[in-house]
């Protein structure tokens, strides 16, 4: 009774394509390589422009002063990958860093002899409560995470205020094995890289190759569809908060470790740059793409950025704005390759492999 | 309650007294079903009987009022699709529910996906298995491209490929052929079959009834909620399922009326957009029906879209009345007289989230302002014009438009393009998804604006509809005009011919 | 921002026709824009009562003129939300337009009338260049402006450096803060219940805004019925920076001081009001008396608390709660009210 | 356009600048055998609460008023910002305080609001950044700006023997007192005694940690015969050191500035800082509140060579302008800094 396709005759005749077995790259595999790639680029003009400019932008010293610089950044920008990705946002981390930081200075203060594991693990643990209240009022009440995380952004950050009611911790209330955390290198690597490399790595690692890790992209791509699916979305994005929560206390402890000082602005404002990174990351903010990455190179590109326009001597003035235009580039640049990736796509036929 | 044959073996999933209410809606009141293993079973209604609730009660997506569900006898709660999958219920929903920015080897496997090391996912494995599964329904659809962009068609196609990797032992499949064509209907039947075979039960929904009687063994009718009757297929005709459905008799399924043919108020020339349509000319008079037709993906939905100006074209014009329309504004379309019902009522025709008065009313917006100001009384008494001709089914006008059954919501469409008043209407699928009375209604209403002097273009998949409506018949094929036929000679060969790109150049 | 079915509010739905008045007075009910203003008149009343010296003429001039550069901006940054879209670059845009007051003023010679005239054009240029990226780029609004505050901000820097220009006239500076006479209401707010009641009727009482609110739910569906999209968004960012250029006078003439770090962070209140008024960050829903009723709710409170010596701190925390219960209150309430329907159709009570 | 609106009759800077400068009203005379009265209400207005600096001073004010028996009060933003100030003001002359001690995040900006609280009866005091002199009674200034500018210069001299490359590295591009400072820095540097030092730029850190230790890194970089480096603002000096400390400068490059003992303590004692200086924060909040209890009391006036007692830190005049001086800053070096916990 209906009309046969145009592309009946060839599907019925079932030819399957020539390799079924070894398959290239996915399409959308390959659309983030090639995101991942053109950050990497930016990222060598960027410091070639600079070494050229001063060749001593690319020191042992400075080289260990941008990784130390970074670290943090991509704790917190992989962090927002895990969120961002589900569709949802955490607005909150920046605050949650500045209360897990002044905890751990508390924790010294009032405990002087607590060994630094335990200072991290309390942190982590601070922080992931923060994200599971977050992911609490959002799966359980069913309401947007900007708003919660924009509220938590205020609420976690009076508490913050009102705990340290304008008191300092300084470096020298904290332990020296503490602090050399935050300092120390292994072959020359700071410490603290290292560890956000094994964040990166894990949570790149688990978002792509886990069920579980897949299932947050389908969410962010078509949430009522993960919904019918059987995918229990409201206990992923929980989780999800609470990672974000628990990277951001990692953050927080990890922040303490590296200043020394402390008081209860620590990281204010952190927020729009942790979104930012993840972004010129090339995460979706509408969800469903992106890797964690992705959004690591992000945020080294944006410290990086930073740094060498200190070093470049470019009027103090003319930084930010600078640091603006950037960013416009990035995501531009970022639509471009897209564009073409997706204008590829169409030229191949939905039906012809 | 009348018995069910007791010959056939124990039921594998019964449902028993099941009532669900949406706010003051009932959409399902004491609902019984028996669904018997190695049996194909047919749900009917029309729009708005409830179908896709029971199929969303069984697909643990709605938990239902009251009532019970059993399953090979044993009491089956559902809290959630997760259970239901776990109970063996594979689901193909009304709207496919896939993720764009997917694979679509992701896509029917999430959840699922093969693993190996470290419970890693097995990504060749996935791809190989996805293929394997569009092999059996003969379908080529690249595993590795996202899902995004893949026409209706193939999203059906995923669904399908999905609800069958479930090797489940109950297949609920809610209208999964509105947008297939013959042979991929087939194919889809003979998987089902064979599902059938292997012991599995089908719940099969559709308004088209030679499928119907195609594939199923027994038949359930729902109206208005309410359970009405199930019967052995063999003991039914479509005219009396008819008649239980609706509650009435009805008659005249295509009354095109003849209609005295004006002068020419749609006029296309030459309109080409590289890769998708080649050289599109035609013309539509007023008092005519002009019918487009073509193989799914033959590019009918692209020039009227590009006719309507929501997409543009490298060359060519469009004249509405003898004056030139701009390219690439839907806006002046409108002004100029023109009105498009679109493919794809969800993405294109509604917006969910609005009221029915709201979206019934859209497209008038500025009509009916009064001194640039738009209230709300206007709106009202417009929408209510429109949705009482249309018999649009809903609580309210207030009621957003996504709470409304797909046919309804159609019918809003279709409302809301007829209250613009145009002079020319391009509509494309008109019935796809309407229940048998609304869519004679629908044809009634078309045959009737016709001859009150509208121009129409209707582009149909349904042979019988274009054959049924149509003055004249155009034949697309891989983005041309091929033929031009005139009612007299418009036969289903004919046009079966011209748009598999046998025929003669028109 | 595509809209989001997940997090769509339940809806409730009645059969009867004749059950109208009693489906809207519950919709007022239902409503958060009722909610809102209810709100808003307990904690005056609250406040008025209990809280020595709010209930002052001279407290209500001082509220009013805090709560204008919100409020103004509080308007377009409304219909953007509305229309799936946001901007962040709204204080840095008052800030450049600001400074670029402060500069022209300096150095150009020109009349203070030209100026304000040039300002709220530039203010209109920064927003278009905002429309420009998201609609003509098709890059996403939330992205776009995070990058364009860090650029607006850093060119008011760039603008005046170091300095800060202060010698506006007397006359002016005084005008930005006088009373109507005979009242404790700024002159300046005439202008603001003005611009309100603009927007309120196009978004509420015109086909444009009709447009608005298809378009935040679903823009493609709002294409084929001859909403141009894009062009709609781009006229909205040139007006958000254009209100952004008059909130840029309205602060340099209020504190007689234009400097580079002028309303820096201003961006979180507005969208806080905007929300807190019942927006649906996910486009498509929300009224501009909610907002308004927001904008007042949120500056009562916060002038109440501080007259009655409220820790800043507490304040921050007051106002990071307001918001959650915001959004979590209505979506409760709406449970709760599902639940008892459904018990209630259960257990029919006899009668 | 511009011809016709000036023809026109419209308000330009230059028919308009001849109403600026309302000047200082000390009118009445001081009264210097007045008694401090009983139960005035004071309240401080920091930059911002939780700024650990402004918690010190203002603890200092709050033991002032404790000794005279007075209400104590401190509000403030939760953030930096000129406009919150301004609210504060509002509220706090509503409320009838009889002194308002503040520090101005802009002198411009707050004067209105401050004018408006002196005509509702209050008396007010600017500490640490000051405003328009027109617009508060007295100053309380921690130090002259000569005396920080020839401190720092002869504190950076000693510690890079007198000669070599510095640069400064300050809080935000527009805060008064940093600038005024730098400027005065400069003046000093054109002495003949400091012509073998050349300050070849001034970086800016915002007041932000982060910000100022990657400056300091991008001055290490760009400037490689860098000697020493001046950061006349706590978090600057700190975050400098914190820098210095972890790399292969650290001694080799000196740094000196303004900076809290407890937060460069460390530092100290490792070498990376030989000697900074600061005044103490808790008598600058002490001796304010006193000047405004002074005020409240009829003492004094705010009128040059008025004096009165400010407790434990003996007598005070007030200078031109209205300005009254702490005194020249402690220099913190290994020796003493233990005996300073603040
Ligand atoms: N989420 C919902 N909220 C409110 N009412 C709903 C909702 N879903 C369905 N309904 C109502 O329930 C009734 C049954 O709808 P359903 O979708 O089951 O019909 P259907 O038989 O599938 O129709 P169609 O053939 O048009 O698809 C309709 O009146 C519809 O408006
Ligand atoms: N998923 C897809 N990806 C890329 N191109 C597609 C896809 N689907 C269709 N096309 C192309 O778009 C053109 C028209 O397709 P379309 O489905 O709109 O045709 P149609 O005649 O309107 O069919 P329908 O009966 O579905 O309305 C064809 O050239 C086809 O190759
Ligand atoms: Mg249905
Ligand atoms: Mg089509």
């Amino acid at each position: 009774m209906s009309l046969t396709d145009a592309g009946a005759p060839e599907r019925a005749a079932g030819n399957a394509p020539t390799h079924p077995g070894r398959q290239r790259r996915s399409l959308t595999e390959r659309l983030f390589a090639v995101r991942e790639l053109s950050l990497l680029i930016a990222l060598g003009l960027l410091v070639l422009v600079t070494t050229v400019r001063n060749d001593r932008f690319l020191s042992g010293q400075s080289i260990k002063d941008l990784l130390l610089g970074c670290a943090i950044l991509v704790i917190l920008a992989v962090g927002q990958t895990l969120v961002i990705v589900t569709r949802n946002v955490d607005l909150s981390v920046g605050s949650i860093l500045g209360l897990v930081a002044f905890a751990t200075g508390s924790l010294f203060l009032s405990a002087p002899a607590t060994p630094w594991p335990v200072a991290l693990v309390v942190g982590v643990a601070l922080g992931a409560l923060c994200g599971a209240v977050n992911g609490g009022l959002i799966a359980v009440a069913r309401v947007p995470a900007l708003v919660i995380t924009l509220g938590t952004l205020y609420a976690f950050r009076g508490v913050d205020y009102y705990w340290a009611s304008g008191r300092q911790i300084n470096a020298a209330d904290m332990p020296q094995s503490f602090l050399r955390l935050g300092n120390q290198t292994v072959l020359g690597v700071p410490v603290l890289f290292l560890v956000a490399l094994v964040v990166v790595a894990a949570v790149g690692f688990y978002l792509r190759s886990y069920r579980s890790g897949r299932e947050l992209y389908a969410i962010g791509s078509e949430p009522a569809a993960a919904r019918l699916s059987g995918i229990p979305v409201g206990r992923r994005v929980f989780t999800v908060f609470v990672a974000s929560g628990a990277l951001a206390g990692l953050a927080g402890v990890l922040y303490a470790a590296r200043f020394g000082t402390l008081d209860a602005a620590a990281g204010s404002g952190l927020e729009l740059q942790v979104v930012a990174a993840a972004v010129v990351g090339g995460v979706a903010i509408f969800g469903g793409s992106g890797s964690a990455y992705g959004a690591a190179l992000g945020a080294v590109l944006l410290t990086t950025i930073g740094s060498s326009l200190a070093v470049l001597r470019i009027d103090p003035f003319w930084q930010q704005a600078v640091v603006g235009a950037l960013i416009l580039a990035a995501i531009g640049l970022d639509r471009l390759l897209a564009l073409r990736v997706a204008a590829r796509l169409r030229g191949r036929s939905a039906h012809g492999a | 309650m009348t018995a069910d044959a007791p010959a056939t073996p124990a039921p594998l999933l019964v449902l028993d007294g099941v009532t669900k209410s949406f706010g003051a809606v009932a959409a399902l009141r004491g609902v019984h079903l028996a669904l018997h293993p190695g049996e194909a079973h047919a749900l009917v209604g029309e729009n708005g009987a409830g179908k896709s609730t029971l199929v969303k009660v069984l697909a643990g997506a709605h938990a239902p009022d009251s009532g019970s569900m059993t399953l090979d006898g044993q009491p089956l709660r559902l809290r959630g699709p997760a259970d239901a999958r776990a109970a063996g219920i594979a689901v193909i929903y009304q709207e496919p529910t896939l993720f764009p920015d997917l694979s679509v080897a992701e896509n029917i496997f999430m959840g699922r996906q093969p693993l190996r090391g470290l419970r890693r996912i097995d990504t060749a494995a996935m791809n190989r298995d996805a293929e394997r599964l569009f092999q059996r329904l003969g379908v080529r659809i690249d595993p590795t491209r996202p899902a995004r962009g893949l026409s209706i068609a193939d999203q059906q196609l995923v669904e399908i490929a999905k609800a069958i990797s479930f090797d489940a032992r109950v297949l609920v499949m809610d209208e999964p052929t509105a947008a297939l064509s013959g042979v991929e209907v087939e194919r889809l039947f003979a998987v089902a079959r064979s599902l059938c075979e292997g012991g599995a039960a089908v719940l099969f929904i559709s308004h088209r009834f030679n499928e119907v009687f195609d594939l199923c063994h027994r038949v359930t009718v729902l109206r208005d909620g309410a359970w009405v009757s199930s019967d052995d297929a063999a003991d039914l005709t479509v005219d009396e399922v008819v008649r239980r459905m609706v509650g009435r008799d009805v008659s005249a399924l295509y009354p095109k009326q003849a209609a005295e043919l004006r002068d020419t108020l749609l006029e296309v020339r030459g309109l080409t957009r590289a890769g998708v349509f080649t050289d599109v000319s035609f013309s539509v008079r007023g008092g005519e029906i002009v019918a487009l037709a073509g193989l799914v993906g033959a590019g009918r939905s692209e020039v009227a879209r590009a006719v309507f100006g929501v997409d543009r074209y490298d060359t060519g014009e469009v004249l509405v009345a003898g004056r030139a329309v701009p390219a690439g504004n839907p806006g002046r379309a409108i002004a100029a007289g023109m009105a498009l019902v679109p493919e794809d009522r969800r993405q294109q025709g509604l917006v969910m989230e609005l009221s029915v008065e709201r979206n019934a009313t859209l497209a008038r917006r500025r009509a009916l302002s009064r001194l640039g100001l738009l209230l709300g009384g206007a709106e009202r008494a417009e929408a209510r014009r429109w949705t009482r001709r249309l018999q649009v089914k809903a609580s309210r006008l207030g009621a957003p438009v996504a709470t409304l059954s797909g046919g309804n919501q159609q019918k809003v469409v279709l409302a809301k393009w007829l209250a613009t008043e145009p002079r020319v209407l391009i509509i494309d699928e008109p019935t796809r998804g309407i229940d048998v009375g609304t869519k004679s209604e629908v044809h009634r209403l078309l045959s009737e604006l016709a001859g009150e002097g509208l121009a129409i273009l209707m582009i149909s998949s349904e042979l019988p509809e274009v054959l049924g409506m149509a003055d004249r018949v155009l034949v697309m094929h891989e983005g041309r005009l091929v033929r031009e036929l005139l009612r007299a000679e418009a036969d289903e060969a004919s046009i079966m011919f011209a748009a598999t790109g046998q025929g003669a150049t028109a | 921002m595509a809209h989001d079915s997940l997090y769509a509010a339940p809806t409730t739905a009645e059969a009867e026709p004749g059950a109208d008045r009693l489906a809207g007075l519950r919709g007022l009910f239902g409503s958060w824009d009722a909610v809102i203003v209810a709100a808003l008149v307990v904690a005056v009343l609250v406040a008025s009562l209990t809280v020595e010296n709010f209930a002052t003429g001279r407290n209500a001039q001082f509220l009013l003129l805090d709560l204008m550069p919100l409020a103004l901006i509080a308007l377009p940054m409304t219909l953007i939300v509305i229309t799936g879209e946001i901007d962040l670059s709204v204080a840095s845009m008052v800030g450049l337009c600001s400074t670029l007051m402060g500069q022209l003023w300096l150095s150009s010679g020109l009349s203070l009338e030209l100026i304000c005239v040039l300002v709220v054009l530039l203010g209109a240029v920064l927003g278009a260049v905002n429309g420009l990226f998201v609609t003509g780029f098709g890059l996403p609004s939330l992205a776009v402006t995070i990058g364009t505050l860090a650029l607006y901000r850093g060119l008011s820097f760039v603008v005046l450096g170091d300095q800060a220009v202060a010698d506006f006239p007397a006359d002016w500076t005084a005008a930005a803060v006088r009373a109507i006479p005979g009242t404790s209401i700024p002159v300046v707010v005439v202008p603001l219940l003005l611009l309100a009641v603009v927007f309120g009727i196009v978004l509420h009482a015109t086909a444009a805004g009709r447009a608005l609110y298809a378009m935040g739910n679903n823009d493609q569906a709002a294409t084929f019925t001859g909403v141009s999209v894009a062009r709609t968004k781009f006229w909205l960012f040139v007006v958000s920076g254009a209100v952004c250029g008059l909130v840029g006078i309205f602060w340099t003439l209020r504190y007689a001081s234009a400097r580079g770090d002028n309303a820096t962070g201003l961006e979180l209140t507005v969208v806080t009001a905007v929300l807190l008024g019942g927006v649906s960050i996910f486009g498509g829903r929300g009224a501009l008396l909610g907002v308004v009723a927001g904008v007042l709710l949120l500056g009562v409170l916060r002038n109440a608390l501080q007259l009655a010596d409220v820790d800043a701190n507490a304040l921050t925390i007051v106002t990071g709660s307001l918001l959650i219960a915001s959004v979590v209150l209505p979506n409760a309430v709406a449970d709760i009210r599902a639940r008892l329907h459904r018990r209630r159709q259960r257990h029919p009570v006899a009668s | 356009a511009l011809l016709l609106s000036a023809a026109c009759g419209g308000t330009t800077r230059d028919n308009s600048n001849d109403d600026a400068g309302a000047g200082n009203q000390a009118s009445g005379g001081a009264n210097p055998d007045a008694a401090i009265k009983a139960g005035l209400k004071i309240a401080f207005l920091p930059k911002a609460l939780n700024n650990p600096y402004f918690t010190v001073s203002d603890n200092g004010g709050k033991d002032a008023v404790t000794e005279f028996k007075g209400e104590f009060k401190e509000v403030g933003p939760s953030e930096a910002s000129a406009s919150s100030q301004v609210s504060y003001i509002n509220t706090l002359s509503q409320q009838g305080m009889d002194v308002i001690v503040t520090s101005a995040n802009d002198p411009n900006a707050i004067c209105g609001a401050l004018n408006q609280a002196k005509a509702a009866g209050a008396k007010i005091v600017t500490f640490d950044s000051d405003t328009k002199p027109e617009c508060r009674q007295i100053f309380v200034n921690q130090v002259t700006a000569e005396g920080i500018a020839e401190n720092q210069v002869k504190l950076i001299s000693q510690q890079i023997g007198g000669e070599g490359e510095i640069a400064i590295l300050s809080a935000t591009a527009n805060a008064t007192n940093q600038n005024a400072w730098i400027a005065l820095m400069k003046t000093e540097l054109a002495k003949p005694e400091y012509s073998k030092i050349k300050l070849v730029t001034v970086a800016y850190g915002n007041d932000d940690d982060q910000k100022s230790f990657q400056e300091t890194q991008g001055l290490l970089q760009s400037y490689p015969n860098l000697k020493g480096i001046i950061s006349p603002t706590t978090v600057g000096v700190a975050a400098a050191g914190r820098y210095l400390s972890g790399s292969q400068y650290k001694g080799k490059v000196k740094l000196t500035g303004l900076g809290t003992p407890n937060q460069m303590r460390q530092y100290v004692k490792d070498g990376t800082v030989d000697a900074f200086a600061l005044w103490s924060p808790a008598d600058l909040g002490y001796l304010a509140a006193y000047a405004g209890a002074a005020l409240a009391s009829g003492q004094i006036t705010g009128a040059e060579g008025d004096k009165f007692k400010a407790g434990k830190l003996g007598e005070f005049t007030v200078g031109k302008e209205g300005v009254v001086i702490l005194g020249p800053p402690t220099v913190f070096d290994k020796n003493n800094i233990d005996q300073f916990q603040f």
